[in-house]
């Protein structure tokens, strides 16, 4: 393998894991304030569908982001009315929710756009397209450096560059203010957060309309700037991927763009190393590399980490008085 | 805004309220209906006549409630141990390739109820096997087994799409799936029980699978309220330290608890694959695992609870099928809403209507609290 | 004859713009001629595909039309229930006095924008995105693979999308496929993977390359960029069952539809006319002529499972 | 002082369910004074205090603040009313420091950068005035409890509490912290602050307080001059009657050791060692009482005795014999019963019927089985027996756990682990949160089970049941045994052995 090809892998990479790096930035927010998000797939797939469905019809991208944050941020709320204000299960919210989106948006999708599901495909002018920074083909024939520079940090979309800017601001927001302090505490001791006059429900609710937020760019990115269209189920199992690089990151802004980075890659490489022949094993099935991230998920939880420890408060609504 | 401990009659926490959750969750998948301009008092009428209209939708009912039963219970039993067995699609799909191999070993030379132990064991063998990785790391890691049963899932499909393809494909055959079974394989129909009520079964797949279901009920019955590892389940799912307070081994339970819980799961594919296709194939699974959350959760966990709430899952899936048959407009995905509407306020949300409910029926306070005291 | 035509589609649903949605086109294009209604369902699983079948047959549909290998046991056993019924199976084969199993030489169809892509490539590399790994689908590489090597083409490569059903809706996995291949040098992608050929086709006209549709003429998703599309002709054969029922020409038995019967072939429209030089379009011509006259032998992946070279 | 009291509280009335906490409850605090208020366990005191802080709300009543009544619907209000508040159980986010706790809530603006620089400034300055040292860069979980406690002194204190609120206080604290805390409250009564402070101990009460409340099952039974009462008067008030305040009970026959325990270490789960290479025996026939302050190791000792904590080194040995697998079904089999500290959490499974728990822990015993299967007439059979015996109300092995009252709770658990007739026994807070009538008979229990010639260990925090029942008392200081003081020694030679003052240093 040569350097462009590395470089090649590596821009992939950076593809594949923005959508993850937003899911777990999601779940990072709602489950530093205690709440568990099973439900994060069912929020970057509504919240897909409704960013195509409006860039479709209003043919702008940003109203498209618009409305797929919209969609993050009303599930949220949903969420937050069952696990905060109700007290239930957290956990079945969110299966709940990842149902409801499942069959709702193929529902609206084929009664709005009556092709199954499907929303129409978008014209590049009514998409989040690659950006070529100043000076990319210039710096290209400089070795290493050029390569870097225009294959892999130009030519990128938006949402991309935003993706990883919301990680050291995701890390200033949880260490440097006051809301990030605050929900830091609520995760471990609602106790705590009360006692000091600040109201645990409100404070859970900001924190779960910050995840819907980012649920919103990372379904937007699938369906308005990674493609052209929303397709059912288009989601595909991220959001539980992007939780599970949450657990693997034990919660931490920064961890997390390593972790979805480390997922991206084996995302990239499963795609580039099909078909590959092994010498003395032969061919290595497709299935095991496309369950590759899956099993090596389940390989890191098991054994890198041990136990990761989450925020104290997680999962239990918090009840004062029995 | 206290949700005080249940102090409601029995019949109203098990059955008035459950009933209202359903209800509401219904109600909202009617504005769904209306809001994609059909009318849907007529898609209920649809509804009901296509699952409970004659004997054939009866049976195809019964053959869908069947399917989850199987997972209710699987859901259920981990539920008791405080475990969340996402991993039910997974552990059904594994479940399905001990079926395959029992009745292709024995179809052509064993009567089908030779092969139908055969098959009951393999596939409860298979479930269990894959549950035993994410349980085991449950126990000895602290891995989430939310996670990795989610994991094991996608895993489960890879692997079974290879088996498929690669090695038990029947050669010659276009679609990845396994030779028909000969009659030695195939599970025997419930046409006789439906003659004892006057009905017809028509072409339902519905079959024996159904009266294993119920007996399997049974014994998660006895298991979970009647033996003394059912009680150590349960002390664990309820309290956790009490239960090491109790020497009740952690890792042992958890490992057998989610065996019982896969190899239940696994069970459900005798139902698909010998009850009804004759084969294995790809994807028979069909979302029949995470059915099973739905249907543990509006069952109370209960086996009782679980197989009523089956009857009516089924009654949506064979319903639905006649309704979308009839009403163009409303894709089969409406099912898969009412689930998610169902499970929200069924469980998330099951609380809701509690308060509403205390005022109305609970005894009050003063009769509520034990007249005794402390000596 | 009376016809009460029903279509029951496979469980990728009714709008996968490929093969089902040409069973739906065909009929819409019967009723649009005759007037006669039709009526359809998209099968949420494989019990409920055979409910329906039997569901229409039940209510005196005829012809009853099946899409997909997938209701090929479901046909052969509700066909024996209504001996008086007329069925269609599309894409396998059942024998049966009242039905009539259509299969299609995708082969052969795949082979001829094989040639067109090795002949239109600078790099000499081509690819091609399958949906789900099955062997239908590697029938359609195989017969690509043949063609392109033919015309010159010294690498093929093949992805597959996945192993489950929503590898026909991956359009982003499609998309990285294919742009992994275009890292390789590949600059002519052919996509035979539903609804994630979309994203195959996106990513290859992002890139500046060319994509190659399927099943339907997908020759206009991306006018200019899209090099040609492997047509099936499900319309015509669904087209076909209604209006034989309808004449009274129904005929049971198995209709193999290749390049001579006008069952597949290559699409060329005002869409893809600049791209295609004259003499492309007389080497594919020609390859069309030698394989129907039998000059030429397009390997067929089923017979036993395995491709040549 | 001033004529206008500080706080007034008029009819609060609160329930929790099927539980009346706070009946029409009248109290008023003068300005500048202490005012104490006791009560049993479950009285209702942190429940009225909680309501007053905000943190619950009453279900009907009145609070004035300074002569003016104010809806206190959360601590926000109770904060900028001047009331802070010291929670019984700490409301702290463990893995914060020292500053971020005293800053949450006031953090002074919507960045920290500020505020932090604030806050560190006025701790020190805080710090010096009332001799309140903390680190501010500590981490909360890392710090001893008698730290913690004072973050959340400085949490009221730097939120400008001027009524202070401290809910049983001393209990973490060893005796000469405690002094040290009265000298602060004092100092703020001093500058004229208000201080409410809720103890059990009614020493305290006579060492500090102005005036004195006293609840008793949820009301508010009577208010005096604490110079004009006295402890038994005070006593009697509490538990409604007069209180027996020993125990009869006959001298000890020890026979030959029963428990032996060797050198033994115990580590909590961050790998701090909580109990630190102790050795000690228990001889049938006698009850070896643990003293000590609470979290000085004796829960660790207790459980790793159990079998449920693994200890990292040293050896157990029941009747002689070492026990291989410490494990608490092993353990049982061997004879041992333990009565765990907190019924709530591992004593009992709360949501299950009454006769299920009268087998916790002895489900594996055949005498409850018909092969795997649970004899659930057996089952109940035993359980009607033990409730009767118990005097267990009410007598229905039916009835979910949760809806006995504690007492009745504990008996519970009491009679599960005595009628398995065990060689020896493990007590831990045998009494905690039970009234008094159910204390009497408990210990009378347990003295009985002693004179059947059982090895009994017992585990308290109030020292005075530890004096009344033990015939053997060792004192636990910082995962030590620090001392073996006489069983008829004073309440203040053994107060300073719990705080680790050995008898020589005292002397
Ligand atoms: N959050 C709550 N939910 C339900 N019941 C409660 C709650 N808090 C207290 N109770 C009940 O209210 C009663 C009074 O409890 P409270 O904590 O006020 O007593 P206390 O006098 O502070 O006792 P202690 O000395 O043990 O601290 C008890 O019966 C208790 O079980
Ligand atoms: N968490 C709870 N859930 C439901 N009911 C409860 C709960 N806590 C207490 N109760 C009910 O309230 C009643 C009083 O409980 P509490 O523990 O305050 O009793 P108590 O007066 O302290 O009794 P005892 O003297 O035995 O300690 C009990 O009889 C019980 O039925
Ligand atoms: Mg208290
Ligand atoms: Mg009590």
């Amino acid at each position: 393998m040569d350097f462009a090809d590395l470089i090649q892998i590596l821009a992939a990479t950076v593809r594949l894991s923005v959508p993850l790096i937003f899911t777990a930035l999601a779940g990072l927010y709602a489950e530093r304030s205690g709440i568990f998000d099973i439900g994060l797939e069912g929020k970057m797939l509504f919240a897909a569908f409704s960013a195509a469905s409006v860039a479709t019809v209003t043919g702008s991208a940003w109203l498209g982001l618009f409305a797929g944050i919209l969609t993050g941020v009303l599930l949220s709320l949903l969420h937050g009315f069952a696990s905060i204000t109700q007290r239930g299960n957290q956990i079945i919210s969110g299966v709940a929710i990842n149902f409801i989106a499942s069959g709702l948006t193929i529902l609206l999708g084929n009664a709005w756009f009556g092709q199954g599901g499907r929303t129409p495909q978008l014209p590049n002018s009514a998409r989040f397209t690659e950006i070529t920074l100043p000076f990319a083909a210039d710096i290209a024939p400089i070795p290493v450096l050029g390569p870097i520079y225009s294959g892999l940090i130009s030519g990128q979309n938006i949402l991309v560059y935003l993706a990883f800017l919301a990680v050291p601001f995701t890390w200033w927001v949880l260490y440097r203010t006051r809301f990030g302090l605050r929900v830091r505490a609520v995760g471990e001791n609602p106790g705590a957060v009360d006692t000091a006059g600040i109201s645990v429900a409100w404070l859970r609710y900001r924190a779960l309309i910050c995840c819907g937020i980012l649920a919103g760019f990372a379904g937007t990115y699938l369906s308005v700037a990674q493609s052209a269209s929303f397709i059912r189920e288009m989601s595909a199992g991220k959001g539980y991927i992007a939780l599970a690089a949450l657990v693997f990151a034990k919660w931490k802004p920064l961890n997390v763009l390593l972790t979805c980075l480390l997922f991206g890659f084996l995302d990239a490489a499963s795609i580039r190393l099909q078909g590959i022949i092994l010498p003395g094993i032969g061919e290595v099935p497709v299935q095991l590399i496309q369950a590759l991230p899956y099993i090596l998920t389940v390989i890191l939880l098991a054994g890198f980490i041990g136990k990761a420890i989450p925020p104290k408060a997680g999962g239990v609504p918090y009840v004062k008085e029995r | 805004m206290s949700v005080p401990l249940g102090t409601l009659p029995r019949w109203v926490n098990f059955g008035l309220l459950p009933l209202l959750n359903v209800a509401v969750a219904f109600a909202l998948s009617g504005l769904v209906v209306l809001f994609i301009g059909e009318n849907p008092i007529e898609a209920v009428k649809y509804l009901v006549q296509g699952a409970l209209g004659d004997g054939e939708g009866i049976a195809f009912t019964l053959y869908y409630a069947t399917n989850f039963i199987f997972t209710g219970l699987a859901v259920a039993v981990a539920f008791h141990g405080g475990l969340f067995n996402i991993g039910g699609e997974g552990q059904v799909y594994l479940g399905g390739l001990g079926v395959a191999f029992g009745a292709l070993a024995l179809d052509r030379i064993m009567p089908w109820y030779i092969t139908a132990v055969v098959a009951t064991a393999g596939a409860f063998a298979f479930g269990a096997l894959w549950a035993f990785i994410p349980a085991w790391l449950q126990a000895k890691r602290g891995s989430h087994i939310v996670i990795t049963t989610i994991m094991f899932n996608f895993i489960a499909a890879a692997l079974m799409v290879y088996l498929l393809v690669n090695v038990i494909k029947q050669p010659g055959n276009m679609s990845p799936q396994t030779r028909l079974f000969e009659e030695g394989g195939q599970l025997p129909k419930l046409g006789w029980l439906m003659q004892l009520f006057g009905l017809d079964i028509g072409a339902a797949p519905f079959n024996v699978s159904f009266l294993i279901a119920l007996i399997a009920a049974f014994a998660v019955w006895l298991l979970i309220w009647r033996t003394r590892f059912g009680y150590e389940i349960r002390t664990m799912g309820t309290n956790a330290t009490a239960a090491v307070y109790a020497g009740i081994p952690y890792v042992k339970t958890v490992v057998v608890t989610m065996l019982i819980s896969g190899g239940l799961a696994g069970m459900m594919a005798l139902n698909p694959v010998m009850g009804d296709a004759g084969k294995l194939q790809i994807d028979f699974p069909a979302g029949a695992g995470f059915v099973g959350i739905a249907v543990a959760l509006m069952g109370r966990s209960h086996p009782v609870g679980i197989i009523i709430a089956s009857i009516l899952f089924g009654v949506l899936y064979q319903g639905g099928a006649a309704l979308a048959f009839d009403m163009p407009n409303i894709s089969r995905e409406v099912i898969i809403l009412i689930q998610g509407l169902v499970i929200l306020f069924a469980g998330a949300l099951e609380h809701m209507f509690r308060p509403a409910l205390i005022a109305l029926f609970a005894p009050k306070p003063k009769a509520a609290a034990p007249a005794a005291r402390a000596a | 004859a009376d016809v009460k035509p029903a279509i029951v589609y496979g469980t990728g649903g009714k709008f996968d713009k490929s093969f089902n949605e040409a069973g739906y086109n065909g009929s819409e294009k019967f009723k649009a001629e005759t007037g006669i209604d039709y009526k359809d369902f998209e099968p949420q699983n494989d019990t409920q595909g055979e409910q329906a079948i039997r569901n229409f047959a039940k209510r005196g549909y005829n012809p009853v039309v099946a899409l997909s290998f997938a209701w090929t046991d479901a046909i052969a056993k509700v066909s024996k229930e209504f001996p008086d019924t007329q069925f269609v199976l599309v894409d396998s084969v059942v024998d049966a006095p009242n039905v009539r199993s259509v299969v299609f030489a995708e082969d052969e169809g795949s082979y001829l924008v094989g040639v067109l892509a090795g002949l239109k490539s600078e790099s000499k590399k081509v690819g091609f995105v399958g949906g789900m790994d099955i062997p239908l689908i590697r029938k359609f590489g195989c017969g690509y693979v043949q063609g392109a090597k033919a015309a010159g083409a010294t690498e093929v490569f093949q992805n597959m999308t996945g192993t489950t059903g929503a590898a026909w809706n991956d359009p982003v996995r499609g998309g990285e496929l294919a742009k992994s291949q275009i890292d390789q040098g590949a600059d002519v992608i052919y996509a035979a993977a539903g609804a994630t050929g979309l994203g195959v086709l996106q990513t290859a006209v992002d890139a500046g390359k060319l994509g190659i549709g399927v099943d339907s003429n997908q020759n206009h998703l991306h006018p200019g960029k899209i090099l040609t599309s492997m047509v099936k002709r499900v319309d015509v054969a669904v087209h076909n069952a209604y209006a034989d029922v309808k004449d009274g020409k129904f005929t049971a038995g198995t209709q193999q539809l290749g390049l001579k019967e006008g069952g597949v072939d290559w699409a060329f429209d005002d869409n893809n006319k600049p791209l295609v030089t004259d003499d492309m379009k007389a080497a594919v011509e020609k390859a069309k002529a030698d394989i129907i006259s039998g000059a030429v032998k397009v390997h067929n992946y089923m017979t036993d499972e395995k491709c040549p070279g | 002082m001033d004529a206008t009291p500080a706080i007034e509280l008029v009819g609060i009335d609160k329930r929790f369910g099927p539980v009346h906490a706070n009946k029409n409850i009248h109290l008023s605090v003068a300005k500048g004074s202490i005012h104490g208020i006791i009560g049993e366990n479950g009285a209702g005191k942190s429940t009225l205090m909680s309501i007053l802080y905000g943190f619950y709300h009453a279900d009907s009543g009145q609070i004035l603040v300074d002569g003016k009544e104010i809806r206190i619907t959360d601590s926000q209000t109770a904060i900028r009313a001047g009331i802070g508040m010291v929670h019984q159980h700490f409301m702290l986010v463990e893995n914060f420091s020292v500053l971020e706790n005293v800053m949450l809530g006031v953090e002074g603006g919507a960045l920290l950068k500020g505020g932090e620089t604030a806050v560190r400034k006025a701790l020190q300055q805080i710090e010096r005035e009332y001799g309140l040292d903390v680190d501010p860069d500590a981490i909360i979980e890392e710090l001893p409890v008698g730290k913690q406690q004072r973050v959340e002194i400085l949490k009221a204190l730097y939120r400008g509490a001027e009524v202070l609120i401290l809910d049983e206080p001393t209990g973490v604290l060893t005796p000469a912290e405690a002094d040290h805390l009265f000298k602060m409250l004092a100092q703020l009564k001093a500058q004229g602050k208000t201080v409410i402070l809720i103890t059990h101990k009614l020493r305290e009460i006579m060492a500090i307080t102005d005036t004195v409340s006293v609840m008793r099952r949820g009301e508010m039974v009577a208010t005096r001059k604490t110079a004009e009462t006295t402890m038994p008067e005070l006593a009697e008030l509490m538990v409604g009657r007069r209180v027996l305040l020993r125990v009869e009970k006959s001298e000890s026959k020890p026979g030959p050791v029963v428990l032996a325990v060797e050198n033994l270490t115990v580590k909590d789960g961050r790998g701090v060692t909580m109990v630190d290479n102790v050795s000690f025996e228990v001889r049938a026939g006698e009850i070896v009482g643990i003293a000590g302050v609470a979290g000085n190791g004796q829960s660790e000792l207790l459980e790793a005795i159990a079998g449920i904590r693994k200890p990292s080194s040293g050896r157990i040995l029941l009747n002689g014999e070492p026990v291989e697998h410490v494990d608490p079904a092993q353990l049982r089999k061997k004879g041992l019963a333990h009565v765990p500290e907190d019924r709530h959490h591992m004593g009992l499974v709360l949501a299950f019927e009454e006769k299920e728990n009268s087998i916790l822990g002895y489900q594996d015993d055949p005498k409850y089985l018909k092969g795997p299967f649970l004899d659930i007439d057996a089952i109940r059979k035993d359980a009607v027996e033990k409730i009767e015996k118990y005097d267990i109300r009410p007598a229905d092995p039916r009835l979910k756990t949760a809806n006995f009252s504690g007492g009745n709770q504990q008996k519970i658990v009491l009679a599960r682990e005595i009628e398995r007739d065990p060689a020896c026994l493990l007590v831990g807070q045998p009494t905690r949160g039970v009234d008094i009538g159910a204390i009497e008979f408990i210990h009378k229990r347990l003295v009985a089970l002693r004179d059947q010639g059982k090895a009994i260990l017992l585990v308290s925090v109030e020292l005075d049941e530890i004096r009344s029942l033990s015939d053997r008392i060792l004192v636990m200081f910082a995962g030590t045994i620090v001392g073996e003081p006489d069983a008829h020694a004073d309440e203040q030679e053994i107060g300073l052995m719990m705080a680790g003052i050995g008898r020589e240093a005292a002397e």
